[in-house]
């Protein structure tokens, strides 16, 4: 994380991205958007998201390349918060769980599936060495597509889940209730001017940032990446190649449980159903746009990629909205063309290999 | 006679951004002649052949000042398709050979025959069909002038090293007009006799004319072929003699700009110490060097030699040690059993190695030297880190202050300890893992091929400081090398391997027909 | 290693059953497929007809656009997943074409021949894209496609019908400007490749019945392969056992279909879209012609080894940007195909669906992002059919429970899918091992 | 041939008729809960009713846009069963129309009822015998009118680009708008993020939770906001009620279409699917947060009124009560029957079978 290093990822690409983030937020002053509230909602989105790219990093160092079946950590997440809430309903009246208390029950038991879920996809990928990526996609979607059955059949009887009308947990889950909704935004939450720093959830990201850069440079941390960089190498070095890889995949399936608590939190719902689908390919697309490849990325990669992948997808939209006010559906036409072309543009600067 | 030099350059100099890395160098060859081209690593060599292909990479800097004439016509070289055309074809150091396609495939890669079908008269000749009878053909003729014998229709991938060396020289031969074909460091993969198998060709492609321009760093096989010598020293052109008028010392001193002692040296170790490292029965199971029952002692405080023929186990004995290959059989390590397959136990029982392969092995190519470095002590011993109950961080002064010392001790030459290892010349990467391997604070040094790929300063610096290591700290070193000169200026004892088996053990100072018996798998007759 | 001797009848036991393993090995995703989709048949309670008349559907939709997908395998670009461009190409001139009002066989050649153009231009673009992302080209593609889709959107919402000018209520939306969502192709191009007759009056022209077709390509196939034996260079002719397998396949193709007309079952009303399956064995017969052409072998070169085919003279990016352009415009012929045979599209998301599976099948066949074949698509898209054809029914009936049935089949599907790459990896890992050995 | 087909196909079902005249199916082809639940619990209750031996249910693809092949699949093996006479299918996701024509080669007798239909109006009313939806186009100056009823003094309308290629959305905000700036409103067009895009979902949810807040601090609290993606609803009910907007409708309306995840509604055990309980605990929840009156929706659940109408007909029409396979007269007493109050069906236009159902709101206060 040093300041040179920062600078070396920073190379032409990330540069043009980062202008045209520049660029737009310009253009968002020029016309008289609310520049403050576009800050306030970069920020919370950002930090939503910093986890989830954050658990990119822990796979492609320990040589298994982009998490795209982080969808297995974000359901062992989810299911963490489904069994905190019906805790909280199941012994209403004995125990008052604060909402801090509840979001940190939610954490915990979310632990426990993400370790076991982890090994055992790490296992799996140790099998299929040099394919993990299309392997992780389907393992993924398979995973999103059973856990649906579990949302019909696991025993929740805690009414603010069920549907309406028949049985099994509904779609969208209000955190609202039980005072989790922004439970870390608001936590010594404070403006600047107009600006709301969501401090809270910054500093759970910084947090999550700094132990994994204190981990890389463990002892394990040290063997887990020699193994993702030379497999040879580490085995020669007596490292156990596929024990490296095991607890780089746990470690990323655990902060994808983590990372969608933290992003549920600040959205206010908990995603069921479909919603984890496509959660992996947001953070890859961040993580490599910040500059990282499947082979390699450092911690640099993923703060880069977080903020000026996700900042543009908050600014664009209205800025792009309010150029083509007067064209109906112009807005979001002319945001799909100008927000991927740059990107197209930016990886063509990289030059390829 | 008066033939015309069927290749001149004259006065080339090239500059990369403000370095010159040649200066008025001029080279002249006539046809059939085999002209030999020396140098260290870094005298301009890959500049000057870089040139003469019309390589992108000389364009794209600026360009070269200077002439080239091919019989006698000025030319001017844009791209190596040009250069292709004008007759020059080279044999690469790295095999440009795709592992996927036949051996004719290869040959004929991107010359295929062609013949005209329904489809090319009307969308053009690039959909031509292959005519592969005619391929077969044609690369059986171009590997027949080679006198081998390797079957046109099998597949690159898994022939032997030394095929695939003559694939490509095939390949260069069935070019028609070839006039000059260059070889850079042929020889560097080869066996000893693939070696002269090689040396025997080239002599062939000469006497049918064709101009030859060999690099490499083996002196000796320069002085067997070439009818001149060039050499070159820190881009300027040295001397060009004729090869009878000079010698191998000769060349080395004008290569290195100093009198040096090469080859020959006689070691004496009489002293044998008490055995360290004892293996019985051992087997190993690794691809092309198969290890088929060893029985081999080192003593502690000497350099044991392995040598012998590629393929024939040698490589196999230090990786199945390491752990790195499935082995079987009894390894003892200061009279202590040492459990086999396990990488970790190895380097716990105070064994360290230096691989063959530097760059698949040997190294992070793309981490510092200083991780590099520490990185063997820091996964097999837990130094460099400092531990506070289950958590534990990098010392990072420790790592950097360990890592200059040795670039110090060693001589490495990088802009420093962050330097990534990518970047570093074959030598000083071979240094980086030697330092890597001494960090461990090893009870025995297992050394495989350590002068491969390296010039002869850098080479010359690598076996003095194997030597130092052992007169100084008394460690026991065991070399495998395939260049039997370095094993005999170093070893107190050397122990051929053929057939997966040790074929006898030999002093340094034994006769060349001894060493030659047991290579080539046949006993040492009283007497002889 | 072991050190103990072994008897010559040990040796023996231990060679054939290295050799069925290595058969098991080779063929084990396949077998897989082939058990599951058993099973899977069986518990769907489906009927041989209603199976046939789907899988027949689905061969000849999606076929083509597999094969699509070979030649950038071959030039070492991994899985185009820009032929969504080639997709999108098509429909813009299946819009156009449906305006003009063309239908039938004749409306599918001028698409044909209008979308090639235009694919070409798109894949020169896309190629020379790659050329600068080397190494990146998957994520490049996927955000190419998001990208188009932009443009796509703009030119079919925003300025057809007002700048670029059409007159058409069916097509255009009533206010004058923008296509509307969803295109019908019936009484247009609507089977125009399938049942090219009925454009002339005649539905049987070029639509034999299922069990007629089997005969004769079973004939065929055995045709050719009589004169494939005769003609090839002797190291590449079938085994005897490969060709006594091959004589039991297709005579039981014979002898089943001849009962079926015997019997006069339900899948004699199965008709075979004869012409497009003449097409697709076209693309199969050019696909293998042109690798063995220059420009065939120049990509496999640059597939291996771009560094090794450049020194070798070989204009590596022309080759890439013409692999690109052949795919592409594969792509588009392949989705005019898909749209003929469904006969409705969705303006702004029918392309979607080419990408991701079209990958899939392939991948299921065999094929791996280093090697693709022929047999691969064509396994692939059997398999991959197969298996999501039966899979909804198959979970219902297992459940008892649609919308379980349903969650269920997407896990199976997915993590079929999965499991069969899964278990390429792993086959491949096991076959290195037995080389070792 | 298609011909000859058909009839060879026709006599045999003949030939079968005579036993299995009493042996009719329905088929309800619908979407699983990830997509709406009401469509499936209405399909559950309808088997309830007829029997499992009556009624086969099965669903369409969670990812119908991607997976057409699939839906087509589906709906043919339910027509490949004899027995069936009838095909139901809410809603009628892209897909539909291809699948029909499928159906129709070999089994022209099928009825096949269409309920809130994705794809062109002009296309599905050539596919299927009835088609239901919501009278979008009369909904367009009706949502403005209710919008200013609730006091609104600027509407916002969230849409992106390939909704607004659907004919008749595209129609219903024209007429939005007219009619909102004939009242005096200002009328805002705002463009989201397409949930089957690059965004996903989650970038579309994301940017209404963050857009709302920005609009309603723009023009004031008498801002009222209106979303045509059912993905948009939660976030936008959330959103405009903790902001002190007004929210006239949801864009499939229905008190169950996420108005009870948005608001946090817990249902318990005994009350599921009792509309009037939800209707209540809906209002509740609006009173608690501050939004009396802000907050209307229709009182009935229309995409699970469409498949019962359409189930029972379908069973009239097998039963021989109705005779054409097209009888505005039976549906709109069948739908009257169901809704319990007077129903007003309208055709869209150049249509005879396509039919528009158009209610009033509720507002909860």
């Amino acid at each position: 994380m040093q300041d040179k290093s920062f600078l070396k990822d920073m190379d032409l690409a990330r540069l043009i991205i980062a202008a045209f983030f520049i660029l737009l937020c310009v253009a968002a002053i020029a016309l008289r958007l609310d520049f403050a509230e576009l800050i306030t909602s970069s920020l919370a989105r950002i930090g939503m998201w910093g986890v989830l790219v954050l658990a990119m990093l822990p796979a492609i160092v320990s040589g298994i390349g982009p998490n795209f079946g982080v969808s297995l950590g974000i359901v062992c997440g989810l299911l963490g918060g489904l069994t905190a809430l019906e805790l909280a309903y199941r012994l209403e009246g004995i125990v008052a769980f604060s909402p801090g208390m509840l979001f940190f029950i939610a954490m915990v038991f979310s632990l426990p599936f993400a370790l076991l879920v982890g090994v055992g996809y790490g296992w799996l990928l140790n099998r299929v060495k040099g394919s993990e990526m299309m392997i992780a996609t389907y393992v993924g979607f398979s995973i999103v597509s059973i856990m649906k059955l579990a949302w019909v059949f696991l025993p929740f009887k805690n009414p603010e889940m069920a549907w309406p009308i028949g049985r099994g947990v509904r779609v969208q889950i209000a955190l609202a209730n039980r005072g989790m909704a922004q439970l870390l935004n608001n936590f010594l939450a404070f403006r600047i001017g107009e600006v709301v720093v969501p401090t809270g959830l910054l500093l759970t990201v910084a947090l999550a940032i700094f132990l994994m850069w204190l981990f890389l440079r463990s002892r394990t941390g040290m063997a887990m990446s020699t193994a993702g960089s030379n497999p040879r190498f580490a085995e020669a070095s007596g490292i156990t190649v596929n024990r490296q890889r095991i607890i780089g995949t746990v470690l990323s399936t655990v902060l994808g449980a983590v990372g969608i608590l933290i992003y549920s939190q600040s959205y206010g719902f908990l995603q069921l159903y479909e919603g984890p689908m496509f959660m992996p390919f947001v953070a890859v697309a961040a993580v490599l746009i910040g500059g990282a490849s499947v082979k390699k990325a450092t911690i640099s990669h993923v703060i880069i990629g977080t903020v000026l992948f996700l900042g543009i997808q908050v600014v664009a939209v209205p800025v792009a909205n309010a150029f083509t006010a007067e064209w109906s559906s112009m807005g979001e036409i002319s945001r799909k063309i100008i927000q991927n072309g740059v990107i197209l543009y930016a990886l063509t600067q990289a030059g390829g290999e | 006679m008066a033939v015309e030099p069927v290749l001149r350059m004259k006065g080339i100099s090239k500059s990369y951004y403000g370095t010159k890395v040649l200066d008025s160098v001029n080279l002249s060859i006539m046809p059939g002649e085999v002209h030999g081209i020396v140098g260290e690593n870094g005298a301009g060599k890959s500049t000057l052949m870089n040139i003469l292909f019309g390589m992108n990479v000389i364009h794209s800097t600026g360009g070269f000042e200077g002439s080239i004439e091919i019989a006698g016509q000025p030319v001017q070289i844009k791209s190596p398709l040009q250069a292709m055309a004008l007759g020059i074809g080279m044999v690469h150091q790295e095999f440009m050979l795709l592992p996927n396609y036949s051996v004719t495939e290869n040959i004929k890669l991107n010359r295929e025959v062609l013949k005209p079908n329904l489809a090319s008269r009307i969308f053009g000749p690039r959909l031509q069909s292959l005519d592969y009878d005619k391929m077969y053909a044609d690369a059986r003729k171009a590997l027949k002038r080679l006198n081998i014998d390797i079957d046109e229709y099998a597949t690159i991938a898994g022939l032997p090293v030394g095929y695939m060396q003559f694939t490509e020289i095939a390949r260069e031969l069935d070019k028609e007009h070839l006039r000059i074909l260059v070889f850079d460091e042929p020889t560097a993969v080869l066996a000893e006799s693939e070696a002269a198998h090689l040396l025997e060709a080239i002599k062939e492609i000469a006497a049918a004319g064709i101009a030859v321009l060999f690099i490499t760093h083996r002196l000796n096989e320069i002085m067997e072929v070439c009818d001149n010598i060039t050499v070159l020293r820190d881009g300027r052109h040295v001397v060009t003699k004729a090869s009878k008028d000079t010698n191998v010392i000769e060349l080395a001193e004008l290569m290195v700009g100093r009198s040096m002692e090469f080859a020959g040296r006689k070691q004496h170790y009489s002293h044998k110490g008490r055995p360290i490292l004892e293996i019985k029965q051992l087997t190993v199971d690794m691809p092309g060097e198969r290890v088929r029952g060893v029985d081999l002692t080192a003593y502690e405080g000497e350099i044991l030699g392995i040598g012998g023929l590629a393929g024939q186990g040698k490589i196999g004995i230090a990786n199945g040690i390491m752990g790195l290959f499935p082995a079987a059989g009894d390894v003892k390590v200061a009279g202590t059993p040492l459990p086999l397959n396990n990488p970790s136990a190895s380097i716990a029982a105070g064994l360290a190695f230096v691989s063959e392969d530097r760059r698949g092995v040997g190294l992070l190519l793309n981490s510092s030297i200083e991780v590099n470095i520490a990185s063997g002590a820091m996964f097999g011993k837990k130094e460099f880190i400092k531990t506070w109950g289950p958590f534990s961080q990098v010392d990072q002064a420790a790592v950097r202050e360990n890592a200059q010392k040795l670039i110090g001790e060693l001589d490495i030459r990088c802009t420093g300890p962050r330097q990534l290892v990518r970047q570093l010349s074959g030598g000083n990467q071979q240094k980086v893992c030697i330092a890597r391997a001494l960090t461990m604070n090893p009870k025995i040094l297992l050394v495989s091929e350590p002068t491969r790929g390296i010039d002869v300063g850098a080479k010359q610096l690598v076996l003095d400081t194997l030597r130092r290591l052992n007169e100084e700290l008394g460690m026991t070193i065991v070399v495998t090398s395939s260049e039997l000169a370095e094993l005999r200026s170093i070893c107190s004892r050397i122990a051929i391997i053929t057939d997966g088996r040790v074929a006898g053990i030999l002093k340094p100072d034994d006769s060349d027909v001894n060493f030659g018996l047991l290579m080539a798998g046949q006993p040492i007759s009283k007497g002889a | 290693m072991q050190s103990r001797p072994m008897t010559t009848s040990e040796t023996m036991l231990q060679g054939r059953m290295a050799s069925a393993r290595s058969f098991l090995v080779r063929n084990m995703v396949t077998i897989m497929f082939l058990v599951l989709s058993a099973v899977g048949y069986k518990l769907s309670g489906m009927t041989p007809f209603l199976f046939l008349m789907d899988i027949v559907a689905r061969l000849s939709r999606n076929a083509f656009l597999v094969l699509a997908l070979i030649i950038p395998v071959m030039a070492g670009m991994g899985l185009n997943f820009s032929i969504v461009l080639g997709a999108m190409a098509a429909q813009a001139i299946v819009i156009f074409v449906t305006h003009w009002g063309f239908a039938g066989l004749p409306g599918i050649l001028l698409s044909m021949a209008l979308v090639t153009p235009l694919a070409a231009i798109l894949g020169y673009l896309t190629g020379s894209l790659f050329n600068r992302t080397k190494g990146q080209e998957m994520i490049a593609g996927l955000i190419l496609g998001y990208f188009a889709q932009g443009i796509y959107e703009l030119v079919f919402l925003q300025l057809v019908g007002g700048i670029i000018p059409m007159d058409n209520s069916t097509i255009i939306m009533s206010s004058g400007v923008g296509v509307r969502t969803t295109i019908d192709l019936t009484n247009g191009l609507k089977y125009g490749l399938d049942w090219p007759g009925q454009y002339w009056g005649n539905d049987l022209l070029l639509r034999p019945t299922l069990p007629w077709a089997i005969i004769g390509m079973a004939v065929a196939l055995a045709v050719g392969i009589v004169i494939y034996q005769l003609r090839v260079d002797k190291r590449q002719r079938l085994g005897s056992t490969q060709l006594v397998l091959a004589g039991i396949g297709l005579a039981w193709a014979c002898w089943w279909s001849v009962q079926q007309i015997q019997a006069r079952t339900q899948i004699n009303w199965i008709r075979v879209p004869l012409l497009t399956w003449l097409v697709i064995a076209g693309a199969c017969v050019g696909l293998h012609f042109f690798s063995r052409t220059k420009l065939g072998q120049d990509m496999r070169s640059v597939g291996q080894d771009r560094h090794v085919a450049a020194v070798a003279g070989i204009d590596v990016n022309r080759v890439r940007i013409a692999a690109i352009i052949l795919s592409m415009v594969m792509a588009a012929w392949g989705h005019i195909i898909f749209l003929q045979n469904i006969g409705t599209f969705s303006t702004y998301g029918s392309h979607e669906q080419v990408g991701l599976y079209s990958a899939a099948a392939l991948l299921i066949g065999g094929a791996t992002v280093a090697r693709a074949t022929i047999g691969h698509a064509l396994l692939g898209t059997l398999l991959f059919h197969t298996l999501f054809i039966v899979a909804p029914a198959a979970g219902r009936q297992l459940f008892g429970d649609a919308q379980i049935g349903e969650y269920f089949r997407v896990f199976v599907a997915y993590g079929i899918i999965g499991i069969t790459l899964a278990m390429h990896a792993w086959k491949q890992i096991l076959q290195r091992r037995s080389v070792d050995q | 041939m298609k011909r000859v087909l058909v009839l060879a196909v026709v006599f045999i079902m003949l030939l079968s008729v005579d036993v299995a005249s009493a042996n009719w199916k329905i088929g309800i082809l619908t979407g699983t809960v990830t997509q709406n639940e009401e469509e499936y619990r209405m399909a559950e209750q309808m088997q309830a009713e007829f029997g499992a031996d009556r009624i086969i249910i099965a669903t369409y693809p969670d990812r119908f846009m991607q997976e057409q092949e699939t839906t087509i699949s589906n709906m043919l093996e339910m027509a490949a069963d004899p027995d069936v006479k009838a095909i139901v299918m809410v809603q009628a996701v892209p897909g539909a129309a291809a699948a029909v024509d499928r159906v129709r080669e070999f089994r022209p007798d099928i009825l096949i009822v269409l309920g809130s239909p994705q794809e062109d109006p002009m296309v599905v009313a050539s596919k299927g015998d009835i088609v239901l939806n919501t009278d979008d186009i009369g909904r367009g100056p009706q949502i403005a009118e209710q919008a200013y009823a609730m006091g609104a003094k600027v509407l916002v309308h969230y849409s992106f680009p390939r909704h607004m290629s659907v004919e008749t959305l595209a129609k219903r905000r024209e007429l939005m708008k007219a009619k909102a700036e004939e009242l005096g409103m200002l009328f805002v067009d705002e463009d989201a993020p397409d949930p089957t895009s690059d965004a996903g979902v989650a970038g579309t949810q994301m940017f209404i939770s963050e857009d709302v807040p920005r609009k309603i601090a723009q023009y004031g609290p008498e801002t009222a906001v209106f979303g045509t993606n059912c993905a948009m609803q939660e976030p936008l009910i959330a959103q405009t009620i903790a902001n002190g907007g007004i929210f006239p409708v949801q864009c499939c309306p229905s008190p169950y279409h996420a108005l009870p995840a948005a608001l946090g509604v817990e249902v318990p055990e005994d009350k599921k699917g009792n509309l009037d309980w939800i209707l209540e605990a809906i209002n509740g929840k609006v009173v608690e947060k501050g939004a009396a009156g802000k907050v209307a929706t229709w009182p009935v659940p229309v995409n699970m009124m469409f498949m019962q109408a359409g189930t029972y007909y379908a069973v009239e029409w097998i039963n021989g009560n109705i005779t054409s396979k097209n009888d505005k007269a039976a549906l709109v007493r069948i739908m009257e029957g169901i809704a319990g109050r007077s129903v007003n069906l309208t055709e869209y236009p150049d249509t005879d079978n396509y039919y528009l159902y158009l209610s009033d709101h509720v507002v909860f206060q």
